[in-house]
């Protein structure tokens, strides 16, 4: 099947995300094949990339790292003996979903979208899942956290970075993913619109 | 985006939604049964809008408004506790409605229609979101629909210590040891004294030439250390002692802890 | 690198064996392929290995059961080494200090010798480093391990031979016997920095 051997440094890059526990980026690798130019790296990266493409297994990037991961078609030979995925509830995924959309956003920003409170527990529950984590504070009155995705939603909802969510440059271009206050839903009766931060604040670091 | 894509998907995808806890939409009748499966009054006013099978842009607010007035009177008739939420949205709706069907003219600012607007760009908001939350939901996830390497061998990261220490260090350690190992051996420092006898010759010598009454200090070493002092008048004090014992000398003192005097006997 | 697109039983295995928690043979390959002929496995097993053969990754059968390992060649890459350096303890600069002057010793006569006992961990260190070596057992009863110092010792001291190290009465002279009255700089009385030093070590009564 294979025609040729691969060269020497995609046979390395190959070894080592096969062998890695965790997805790597291009100084990673680099650093791991004794300082090799990073542009070569990402140069070899994408040449496996093409290599793997029409078999079991695939090699992707997600947020800036690589990791290989069995062809989505083949799931349902994979699925079976596996334990299902954990089942979130309905906020849950809405909440996810706000957060990956608006991010960074307060629990306030998320109610006034939702117009529901949201309980502490759904925040929890996607910090353990480890897809989303404290991006800081907005520097507001009350000072409140603000939430982003983490590197692991990118990988397990097999995003190359958070420019394709689905639709997300559509639904920006609609107006629909901007700052709440910004709409002027002050008019509107909802719990948690009023409280919705300064647009102009960023996440501390 | 195309208008009406966002509801006509999202409404056909509902039941797919992974873990969806509240009821997708059902038929009218079970949607006046309970008021617990929606999460709040935006929730409820986004699946009416839903209903209306149109683009939400072009969506009837007065429609809108009158369905969810009705409901919550269905509700209310059933004898359902009304969480204070949708009761806030139905008095804030019917004034929406009234205002609505006022002549525009006669309006404040903010207008009724620019109110519907807003309120149809939350409900455009919320339903994006729910539509977003269903197509993430939908992708290959890692772990239920791809994987990756079962057993990864790992990416050992051995740590080597060079371990440092000098040839100084190593002398000095071995000093320490034996010097802390050392046997013990308490030696008494030599301190100075002034004997019995050094003090009997010193006193009677200095009574020969003596003419009258000394005080005992007085014939203590001039320049002596306080410690050599000290034992000098306790050395000397037993000297004038025995100096009087053997008649060759007379003591006086006039009262106690006075200062104690000796001369010549005789 | 790969001329064609693997035929779907082969993408299937490559999946399947990635995905794996440990090896597979043929008969469980087969049941996940929801019952495909077993010679057809075999096959398909041999022509997998045959494409894998000159990459990162191979595609091995141990016992009959088969799995993926990166290619034995790249385990340098795999494997990163860090060095740090760690300045000798006290403790472990005394014991070798005893082991160069009193060579061959066992651990209790340096324990007999530093008047504190000595842990296991300690003279692990010293061997680690390379300065100290087993050099056999003392003919007594219970026959203890006794330790001598290396060739690498004496080039890491810069000394030609321990005869090199002064004596007794060159330490008193140079005042190193007379330093554990002095509470210097980073000296401690003795018996205090054994305890506060290393909470393993105990003064022997």
């Amino acid at each position: 099947m294979m025609d040729s051997a691969p060269d020497p440094m995609a046979r390395a890059l190959e070894a080592a995300l096969f062998a890695a526990e965790e997805p790597l980026d291009v100084r990673a690798l680099g650093e791991m094949l004794g300082g090799a130019d990073m542009r070569e790296v990402a140069a070899a990266l994408a040449g496996l990339r093409a290599d793997y493409d029409t078999r079991g297994v695939r090699l992707v990037e997600r947020g800036g790292r690589w990791h290989f991961e069995t062809a989505p078609d083949l799931a349902h030979l994979l699925r079976r003996e596996r334990e299902q995925t954990r089942r979130l509830s309905r906020a849950a995924t809405e909440v996810l979903a706000i957060v990956a959309y608006h991010e960074p956003v307060s629990r306030a920003e998320i109610e006034a979208i939702r117009g529901v409170q949201t309980s502490a527990g759904t925040l929890d529950v996607l910090m353990e899942a480890g897809w989303i984590a404290i991006a800081g504070r907005r520097e507001v009155p009350g000072r409140p956290t603000i939430y982003a995705t983490t590197p692991a939603f990118l990988d397990h909802f097999g995003l190359a970075s958070r420019k394709d969510l689905p639709g997300i440059a559509e639904l920006r271009a609609a107006g629909l993913l901007d700052r709440i206050d910004e709409a002027g839903d002050d008019e509107l009766p909802a719990a948690a619109s009023e409280q919705a931060g300064n647009p102009d604040e960023r996440a501390l670091d | 985006m195309q208008d009406g894509l966002l509801f006509a998907e999202a409404t056909s995808q509902d039941d797919d939604w992974d873990g969806i806890a509240a009821p997708g939409p059902a038929d009218d009748g079970a949607l006046y049964l309970t008021i617990d499966g929606w999460e709040g009054p935006l929730d409820l006013l986004l699946e009416l809008a839903r209903r209306q099978k149109v683009d939400l842009r072009a969506i009837s607010i007065l429609a809108l408004v009158d369905q969810y007035l009705t409901y919550i009177e269905r509700a209310e008739a059933v004898k359902l506790e009304l969480a204070a939420d949708y009761l806030v949205m139905a008095a804030w709706l019917a004034y929406l409605k009234s205002a609505l069907l006022l002549p525009r003219e006669a309006q404040e600012e903010p207008s009724a229609q620019e109110l519907a607007l807003r309120l149809q760009i939350r409900l455009a908001r919320l339903g994006a979101m729910r539509e977003a939350a269903a197509r993430l939901m939908a992708r290959d996830r890692l772990g239920r629909d791809v994987f990756p390497r079962g057993a990864p061998e790992g990416l050992a990261i051995a740590t080597r210590t060079r371990w440092r220490c000098d040839q100084f260090a190593l002398i000095e350690a071995y000093g320490r040891v034996r010097a802390r190992t050392a046997p013990v051996v308490h030696m008494v420092r030599e301190r100075p004294v002034m004997t019995l006898e050094s003090a009997l010759a010193r006193v009677s010598a200095m009574l020969g030439v003596a003419m009258d009454w000394m005080r005992l200090e007085d014939f203590l070493p001039p320049h002596a250390d306080p410690q050599l002092r000290r034992s000098a008048l306790a050395s000397s004090f037993v000297a004038a002692l025995e100096l009087a014992r053997l008649g060759r000398a007379e003591l006086a003192q006039d009262e106690i802890f006075g200062a104690l005097r000796l001369r010549r006997a005789g």
